[in-house]
Parts: structure tokens; C-alpha cells; sequence
């Protein structure tokens, strides 16, 4: 499938999302309110069949956290990326697709160790590599004094 | 009776399959001569060391103590771990002009990485990779060296 | 496979308490300081959590300071026995970005440098998966016959695991005039070495006796967990980025992706050995067919990346490797992810180890080929 | 006082009739148990070192290396070295560890193999005891051994050393059946248990030509059931470095360790050397039907020397299993035993018995 035909296709499935051809990929942005039903529907959808969840970043932009699904379908070999913005930069929300991928509970622990990112319904939602008491390091306004030494 | 067959065939072909392996290991028992082991120290003369084996960074320096380094600091923009300071002084040329040269190269070999970035971007090639690799010191003060010898000058015709 | 998973020991009758080992951080068998918390019933393993982070080293964080070009070589520490296919992966990626075109040279180069790496990775994969097995000697001859693939990095690279040697716009140094000469011998020696494993290891009874049946991951729940590499290949998922999505010269090269739908502990070994060979056919197709050419394009002094969010995937010894760089225009990226083979792969451990034995467990540990780095990052 | 490197019987004997001359019959007995305990105790730590170093040596050469080179001329020293190290380490015992039971353990260990050395003879008229059942004796005594693995295992207070010692447990049990049937088999063709009766028993032929196949079936069950028990080669279970780090003694430190160090080859030692009595003729030399010059030939190397070269040969053996296989798992371990061993161990008594009753052996 083409990446225009895949725009055409995820439309029809998903009227809330708003995709677009990006550089390499289609990109798809999802409100979040609507993110986990849109996510079951391109996996279980026979002709996207997004099953297998490549990737999962968490992007902090200045005024609010971004999370990024890199998706491919095995079946059909085609790929886009999904982009969830959360509501709020502090506390931010999301809910977690571990349900329908079961590798993004790991990637989505991840994120919430470096980002402090939440995932509601994460089946076991702790730090990764952090202790419980450190910030979350990949924030913009993470400092850290002694730790990061900066020229 | 088909059992029974089945039986001594498979333990005959595990018997077999052990001895396959043990005739690997035994070849290389009884050429003990063909062994892999170099011991280190006692080698050391015959040690082969690839030419571009990035040991660490040196500046070479010709017979007349000059080097090619202008102190321009693009070596020490470009390396990712702040290895590489570059404390410059300014000279006075015999036209009256003033010129900006090395004062002193350092360079902290502990944090260096051999990343090679420094070497490829190096301007004037007055920085080099060497060859050495025996770096162990009892004191890590040691590790920081400055590369530009005492007294050394810039090469004529050098400039950046 | 229904048939062996009954060999799957249940004791529902005899039952005693649960007790919780900790498999590491210091642990022979995991490679690394990664710590398996596992819950053991006797001998039989009820639930494994693995607990990382002891060699986090933060890659992620510090390449918001550092430029492009100093990307690459901290990549060389994450999964050290892929180094090259990292390396290759950041270039690709800024490559990709700024739309530049590397000459053919840098392609085949880069390809031949790929699979050398990963042979030598499966080289050291074998050495351990037989130690693990408690074969000691095994450890010995993949040593040796992977210290000639490491003597044609020093030669050519400079470095024997820290290589860095392809960088964005191309590679460090063009190719030492002995290469060929010093590949095409390796090859040919190693195509000898190669059927000796297979007697000392693979044909063993007592090795095929404790990795046949052992250990089963479904295609399904390979996909399901992201599992890449040769140890999804061993379930039947075709995900050889080589093949499906073709990078540098792998699109001019012949050779056919190893596959195998049994998905057991054997499986994954088979599929790797199989892949050695497949790598020394790739290697040489290419080694006497390499362009003339520059080595290298010429980039600016600061390389700047346009605006944008940027995805390259790579197949590494383990995987599928990705780095995903998002861009703001600035000389420094403004946030880099890599996602690691290693890292997907681990979590399937519980999964797959449930119900087997500690020393199926240490099996079935091996044949994921974890790196610890890998995964911690 | 003649020394014949032939029979140390005279030797013996006259330490014995000079002591006696001088002494009381208990002064006597006490300074003779002396002497030879002191000549057992040289014995095992001398030949434990020796074997240490040849392993290392021997598994080096396995694997295309060198092997210890840097402790005196080809690291002749590095087995020594390594002993006063050893001997100068801090003992460790762990906090909540039943400290009677761990620090009796390797004694238990240690002392069975003494017992069971002083069964063996070494050359005519070197051998301590010889009872009329002492295949008998071998193996009741060495079965003690286990105990020791097992209270290593569960008084150290930790999991992996317990997981080992069960292990172990599980493995030696089973085991034991299986060397004492292969060594009926060849008792059914010695026609004696007692141990210088076999060796006599040789003089013309040794056992495993006497008693062609079942005595060559009966041989390689004793050699990979005597594998096991010793827990060594691909029957390493109980130490299963990768898998238990090194089971049951995980927590023992010094001494201590090199006591269970120092018993795994013993134990080595031990079996090669019952194989060598049972099959392989003990310390009596090769001979072959007629050829009388051959024979005398054989004659001339002395019985010490037959004895240690058969020793050394089957060691190297178990040493070419122990570096070539990789480790079985424990419920394969006890399927070996259990499916295969035993019934052809079984089998092999009804051929033996049958060879015998027959009149078929040579």
C-alpha cells in the first residue's frame, strides 16, 4: 500500500485522527482522549494490520509531552507513526497500550522512568533503570549538578 | 522388538554423536604445538600493531621542534568528552602584527575515548593517532599530558 | 510442538514452597550485570522479572549536547558487539536527512563491514552459548577464530570493538590495502572452522537433547513482544531488515533470509549458525566487487540537521536497531532515541522461561545473545 | 634391608620385624598406623597438586592454549602457588549458617576418600587393608560422601549451595547403583570380592580382555557412573558454574574450599584407580597368551608404574569428557541412569553370568 492509499485508509477507519505524509512515514495525530480505540482499530483492522509496535519515544516539547508509536504491519510491510500530545507538561497522561501490544509495557515503563510520563491501566507501572526518588532525566529541565557536567 | 531397535539405535547414535566431538578436541590435543596463546610481555618485540591502531593522540614534532598545531581549537570542539584543551597565546610577528599561537595542548588521556573525531578534523594535521597502548599509571594525574613539547615553535608555512 | 510441550514437567501433585532466587547482578550466566529475579518452585522456574539499569549510562541524555557526528561513536558502547551496525545506523540516519547520497565505495564497505561484525558477534554468541551449557571448550575456539575478524578492524578501523568507523557522509578511512586480501583468507578459513562447531556443539547429544523442545516462542507472540533478530527469525517472523527493507548494499547482494517455524531453544541456535554462513556468502559477493570512489563525502564543518523527526532501521547481530532523531535545526539533536534489540527481546523472558527448568532458563538466556549495554543504554 | 621396586612386601616386612625386635606389639602398631597415614597424607596432597596442574595442563592442550606458565619452568609451581594462597585466605562463614554442620561438612568429604584410598593397591605389597570384601567395602564407604555434599549444601544458608546439593544428592544415589552393579559384573567373573584376589586374578589376562563384551560394556557404564559420582565432567551439576555459580560450595572460602577441592580429585583419583583394579588388571602388566618375549618385556616395568600409567590413562579420559560435553540437565541425568544405564547394566549381569556358566570367556 502506498502512503497515500494508507492516508486514505486510516481516514476512513478514524475520523478524529489527522494524518499527513511526513519525511519517511505517514504521521498520524491522535488526540489523546480518542488514543486507545484508534490504536485497536488500526491493529485489528485486516487491511492496516498494525501489529507489531516497533518503537515507542516519549518527546518532551516545551509546553507539553509527546509520545511516538512507530508501527509496522508484518503483513502488509507498511509503516507509520503515531503521535499522542498529553494535556498537561507536569503531570502528563496517557492511556497505555500494553493491551494491544504487550512489548509496550516495557517501552512505556521507560518512558515513565525518563519522562515521568503516566500510563493509565499499565499493568505494573515502576521505574526501569531510576531510583523512585530521582527526576526525570530526560525532561528539558532536568538538572542534575552533580551528575551532568556540561562545557 | 521394533522398541528394543530403536532403542540401541538411539543410544548408538548419541554414542556416535559424543564421539564426533571428541575427536574435535582431540586433534587439537595432540597438535599442541598449533596453540593460540601469545604471552604478552615476552612478545612484545615481535607484537604486530596495525598503523592505525588508535592508541593515543600524539603531536608529532620534527627535528627542529616545530609542529604543525596553530591553536586554532577546532580538535577540542569536536571532541565529545572534553579531552582536549587549548590554551593559546598571542605572539608578535616582525611585521608588529599580532598572532595567535599554541601555548599549551592538553590533552586527558583518561577520558579520551578514540573516537578519532579530533585527528579527521584537525586542519593543519598537527594531531596524529599513535600507536602506544601500554597507558597504565599509578597516578591518574599522570593521564594529562600536554602534546606540544617545551619550547617547541610552529612549522613555517602552517597557517589556518 | 504439542507433542513436546508435554515433555514440560507439571507438578500439580507434589507441590512445595516458592522461593525467589536473584540471578545476578553477578551471575556467570547473564552476561553482564543484569539481575533476573526468579521465582523457583525445586528446580522449576515460575516467573522471571528482569530488573536492569545497573549499566545505564544515560546515551540518550548525552547526546542532547553533543553534535551529529559525536553521536556515532558513543553507539559503539551500546550494543559493543554490533558497534559497526550502530555506527552505520546514526549515518544512515543523518544521511537520510540531509538527502545525501554516499558513494557506492561507502555503501559495499559499510555492507561487508556489517555482516564481518556479525559474524564475529555470532562468533562470541557461540563461544558463550557452549560455556552456558557448560561445554568450556567451545569458548576457546570461537575466541580464536574471532580474533581474525577483530585483526581486520584494527587494520582497517583503527580499533578492534570501539570501531566508529562509518560516521555521517561516510567512512573514517577508506579500506587498508590489505583488506581483501586479509577477508577473502578469513573466509576461507572459517569456512572450515564452521563445520567444526556443527561436530563439537551442534550435532552433540546431550546438547541437542537439552535445547530440542526447550524454550518455545510462537510467531505470534514474537510479533506481539517486538522480538527481532535471529531469535524471532527461529519463530518463523520474517523480519530481516536486510532483506524486507534493503540499506546500503544489501540490495545488490544475494542471500536468503534464515528462517524456521519451530521457535524452540534449537531453532534459535540453528538459525544463527545458518546466518553465519549466509553472512560469508554476502561478504563475498561484495569483497572483490568494491567500487572505485571516494571514501567519504565532503560535509561541512558543523552538520546541521533541517527540522523534522528522522527514523532509521537497522538488522544488528541482535536485531532490529533503530535511532530515531527529532530535530530542531540546531547543530545538537533535540532528542535521539535508539531502540535496541536487546531491550525488546529480554522482556520475552518471563514469557518463554515459565515452566522450564533454571538450566533451561540459562539456555534459553543464551540463545536471546543479550547485551547487557544494549538494553541499559 | 633389600629394597625391591618389584614387591614391597619385603619392605614391609621388615619395617615391620625391626620395629617389633625393638618395641611392644601396641608401640609397634601405633608407630605403623603413623607412618602410613603420614605416607597417605603426602600421598593424596602431592598427587591431589600433580592432578590439578594436569588438568589445567591437559584442558589447555584441549583448547589450543598453554595453560599455567608464568609460577616456575611451564608453571610447574602454579598448582603450589595457588595452595598457599588458598591456606592464607580469610575462612568466611555466613552469618546465619549452621555453623556445626558447615564447618564439619568438608571434613566428611574428605575423610571418605581417605578411606576409600586404603582399599587400593598401589603395587604387590603396597596396599593398607584387604578384606575378603573390599569391592564390598569401596562401595558402602564412598557412598558416605554425599552426606557431606548434602550438609555443605543446606547448612551454608543459601540457595544456589542447596539447589547443588540436592542435586547432587539425587545424582550420586542413582549412581551408586550402577557402579556396584558394574562392579558385580566383574566380581561374577573374579569369582572373589576381595580386592588382591582380583588383581591375582589378572595375572594372565586382564579382566576387560578376559571377559570381552559384557566386561568392555561393564567398563564404560563403571567409567561414566564413576564420572558422575564424582561429580565432574558433563555431570557437573552440583557445581554448574553457570547455572548455580558453584553450588554447594558457594560459601566456602579457603581451607575449607580446598578441602572440596582437594576431594573432587581424589575421588578422581579413586575411581580411575578402582577401574584400573577391577578391569584393567591393577598394578599387574599386559600380557599377551604366548608371546613369552613380549611378556617379559612387560615384566620388567615394575608394578608401581604399571598401576599409575593405567591410573593416569583413564583420568585423561574423564578429563577428555569433562572439556569436550557440554552439561546435562537434572532430570536428563537421572533419564541416563534410570533408562539407560541400569537396564543395560542389568542385561549385562545375565550376558556376564551366561559367558561364565558357559566357560566363554578367554
Amino acid at each position: 500500500m502506498t502512503n497515500e492509499e494508507l492516508i486514505a485508509e486510516i481516514s476512513k477507519i478514524a475520523t478524529e485522527a489527522e494524518s499527513k505524509q511526513g519525511f519517511q512515514y505517514v504521521e498520524t495525530f491522535v488526540p489523546f482522549a480518542g488514543m486507545h480505540s484508534f490504536m485497536t482499530r488500526i491493529k485489528e483492522d485486516s487491511k492496516l494490520a498494525f501489529d507489531y509496535l516497533i518503537c515507542v519515544t516519549g518527546v518532551d516539547h516545551a509546553d507539553h509531552m509527546q509520545m511516538v508509536y512507530h508501527l509496522e504491519s508484518t503483513l502488509h510491510k507498511h509503516m507509520m507513526v503515531v503521535k499522542v500530545k498529553t494535556a498537561d507538561r507536569e503531570n502528563p497522561a496517557l492511556d497505555s497500550v500494553t493491551d494491544i501490544w504487550p512489548t509496550a509495557e516495557f517501552h512505556e515503563r521507560e518512558a515513565y522512568d525518563l519522562l515521568g510520563i503516566h500510563f493509565n491501566n499499565h499493568p505494573d507501572l515502576r521505574r526501569m533503570f531510576l531510583d523512585d526518588n530521582w527526576g526525570y532525566p530526560l525532561r528539558k529541565d532536568f538538572k542534575d549538578d552533580i551528575h551532568i557536567v556540561s562545557r | 522388538m521394533k522398541s528394543i531397535i530403536s532403542y540401541i539405535t538411539e543410544i548408538l547414535k548419541g554414542v556416535w554423536t559424543l564421539l564426533t566431538g571428541m575427536k574435535v578436541t582431540a586433534k587439537y590435543f595432540f597438535t599442541p604445538w598449533k596453540h593460540v596463546t601469545q604471552q604478552y610481555p615476552e612478545n612484545r618485540l615481535t607484537l604486530k600493531i596495525a598503523d592505525r591502531f588508535r592508541g593515543e593522540v600524539i603531536m608529532p614534532h620534527n627535528e627542529n621542534n616545530e609542529h604543525k598545531c596553530t591553536g586554532c581549537g577546532i580538535c577540542e570542539i569536536n571532541c565529545p568528552n572534553g579531552s582536549i584543551e587549548i590554551i593559546t597565546k598571542t605572539l608578535m610577528t616582525d611585521e608588529g602584527k599580532k598572532k595567535r599561537a599554541i601555548d599549551q595542548h592538553i590533552y586527558h588521556l583518561g577520558m579520551c575515548t578514540f573516537c578519532n573525531l579530533c585527528v579527521k578534523a584537525c586542519p593543519t594535521g598537527a594531531i596524529v593517532m599513535g600507536q602506544k597502548f601500554e597507558h597504565a599509571v599509578w597516578d591518574r594525574s599522570k593521564l594529562t599530558k600536554v602534546l606540544n613539547q617545551p619550547g617547541s615553535k610552529i612549522m613555517e608555512g602552517v597557517k589556518d | 510442538m504439542d507433542e513436546l510441550k508435554e515433555v514440560m514437567i507439571t507438578t500439580d501433585e507434589i507441590r512445595t514452597d516458592e522461593y525467589l532466587i536473584n540471578m545476578g547482578p553477578q551471575h556467570p550466566s547473564t552476561h553482564g550485570v543484569l539481575r533476573l529475579l526468579v521465582q523457583l518452585e525445586g528446580e522449576i522456574v515460575h516467573n522471571v522479572q528482569p530488573h536492569i539499569g545497573y549499566i545505564h549510562s544515560g546515551i540518550e541524555k548525552m547526546t542532547e549536547s553533543l553534535s551529529y557526528p559525536q553521536i556515532g561513536h558513543l553507539t559503539d558502547r551500546m550494543d559493543y558487539l554490533s558497534a559497526h551496525q550502530n555506527n552505520e545506523a546514526v549515518a544512515l540516519c543523518v544521511e537520510n536527512a540531509l538527502q545525501i547520497e554516499v558513494p557506492d565505495r561507502v555503501k559495499y564497505i559499510r555492507t561487508i563491514m556489517s555482516e564481518l561484525s556479525r559474524l564475529a558477534s555470532h562468533q562470541l554468541w557461540w563461544c558463550v552459548m557452549g560455556m552456558d551449557m557448560g561445554a568450556l571448550t567451545t569458548f576457546f575456539y570461537g575466541l580464536r577464530d574471532r580474533e581474525d575478524i577483530l585483526d581486520i578492524f584494527e587494520e582497517t578501523c583503527g580499533a578492534r570493538l570501539t570501531v566508529n568507523y562509518s560516521i555521517p557522509g561516510g567512512l573514517m578511512f577508506d579500506i587498508h590495502p590489505n583488506f581483501q586480501r586479509d577477508v577473502k583468507a578469513f573466509i576461507t578459513k572459517f569456512r572450515t572452522k564452521l563445520p567444526e562447531y556443527d561436530r563439537l556443539l551442534s550435532g552433540n547429544v546431550i546438547f541437542t537433547e537439552r535445547t530440542k523442545g526447550v524454550g518455545f516462542l510462537s510467531k505470534e507472540d514474537a510479533i506481539a513482544y517486538g522480538v527481532t533478530g535471529p531469535t524471532a527469525r527461529a519463530s518463523g517472523f520474517a523480519c530481516d531488515l536486510r532483506k524486507h527493507r534493503p540499506y546500503s548494499a544489501y540490495d545488490k547482494v544475494n542471500f536468503n533470509e534464515v528462517l524456521s517455524d519451530v521457535g524452540d531453544t534449537y531453532a534459535r541456535y540453528q538459525v544463527r549458525m545458518q546466518e553465519m554462513w549466509e553472512s560469508m556468502n554476502i561478504i563475498e559477493q561484495l569483497i572483490d566487487n568494491i567500487p572505485e570512489g571516494d571514501y567519504a563525502v565532503k560535509m561541512k564543518g558543523v552538520v546541521k540537521l533541517p527540522e523534522g523527526e528522522f527514523y532509521q532501521r537497522v538488522e544488528t547481530a541482535r536485531g532490529e536497531f533503530g535511532v530515531f532523531i527529532v530535530s530542531d535545526g540546531k547543530k545538537n539533536p533535540y532528542r535521539v532515541k535508539f531502540r535496541s534489540p536487546g531491550f525488546s527481546n529480554l522482556f520475552t523472558i518471563n514469557h518463554i522461561a515459565k515452566g522450564w527448568k533454571i538450566a533451561d532458563l540459562v539456555a534459553i538466556m543464551s540463545t536471546f545473545d543479550l547485551v547487557i549495554p544494549d538494553i541499559d543504554r | 634391608m633389600a629394597f625391591n621396586i618389584y614387591d614391597f612386601t619385603t619392605l614391609t616386612k621388615s619395617i615391620h620385624e625391626g620395629l617389633s625386635s625393638q618395641l611392644s606389639p601396641t608401640a609397634t602398631l601405633a608407630i605403623e598406623w603413623t607412618i602410613v597415614g603420614l605416607a597417605y597424607l603426602l600421598f593424596v596432597a602431592l598427587f591431589g597438586l600433580f592432578l590439578v596442574y594436569a588438568e589445567r595442563k591437559v584442558c589447555a592442550a584441549f583448547q589450543q592454549r598453554m595453560g599455567p606458565m608464568r609460577v616456575g619452568p611451564w608453571g610447574l609451581l602454579q598448582t603450589i602457588a595457588d595452595f598457599i594462597k588458598l591456606l592464607m585466605k580469610e575462612l568466611i562463614t555466613p552469618r546465619d549458617a549452621d555453623k556445626f554442620l558447615y564447618n564439619l561438612a568438608p571434613f566428611i568429604v574428605i575423610i571418605v576418600s581417605f578411606l576409600v584410598i586404603s582399599v587400593i593397591p598401589f603395587a604387590p605389597g603396597l596396599s593398607t587393608f584387604d578384606f575378603d570384601i573390599g569391592i564390598f567395602f569401596v562401595t558402602a564407604v564412598s557412598s558416605v560422601g554425599v552426606i557431606g555434599i548434602l550438609l555443605a549444601g543446606w547448612s551454608s544458608n543459601n540457595k544456589y549451595s542447596l539447589i547443588g546439593a540436592m542435586r547432587s544428592g539425587a545424582q550420586i544415589v542413582s549412581y551408586e547403583l550402577s557402579v556396584g552393579l558394574s562392579l558385580i559384573t566383574m566380581i561374577i567373573l573374579a569369582e572373589t570380592m576381595q580386592i588382591s584376589g582380583i588383581v591375582e586374578g589378572q595375572r594372565e589376562m586382564w579382566f576387560i580382555f578376559k571377559g570381552h563384551i559384557p566386561a568392555v560394556i561393564a567398563f564404560l557404564v563403571f567409567i561414566i557412573a564413576g564420572t558422575a559420582e564424582t561429580n565432574r565432567g558433563p555431570f557437573d551439576l552440583a557445581e554448574a558454574e553457570s547455572e548455580l555459580t558453584a553450588g554447594f560450595h558457594t560459601e566456602y572460602s579457603g581451607i575449607k574450599f580446598a578441602f572440596f577441592f582437594l576431594a573432587e580429585y581424589i575421588n578422581l583419583f579413586i575411581v580411575a584407580a578402582m577401574a584400573t583394579t577391577v578391569f584393567l588388571g591393577g598394578w599387574m602388566p599386559l600380557h599377551f597368551g604366548d608371546f613369552e618375549g613380549f611378556n617379559q618385556i612387560m615384566d620388567l616395568i615394575p608394578g608401581l608404574f604399571w598401576f599409575f600409567f593405567k591410573v593416569l590413562g583413564v583420568i585423561f579420559l574423564m578429563m577428555w569428557f569433562k572439556w569436550t560435553f557440554p552439561r546435562l540437565r537434572v532430570d536428563q541425568i537421572l533419564n541416563l541412569e534410570w533408562k539407560y544405564l541400569l537396564p543395560i547394566n542389568l542385561f549385562n549381569i545375565l550376558l556376564m553370568a551366561a559367558v561364565v556358566l558357559f566357560g566363554l570367556h578367554f
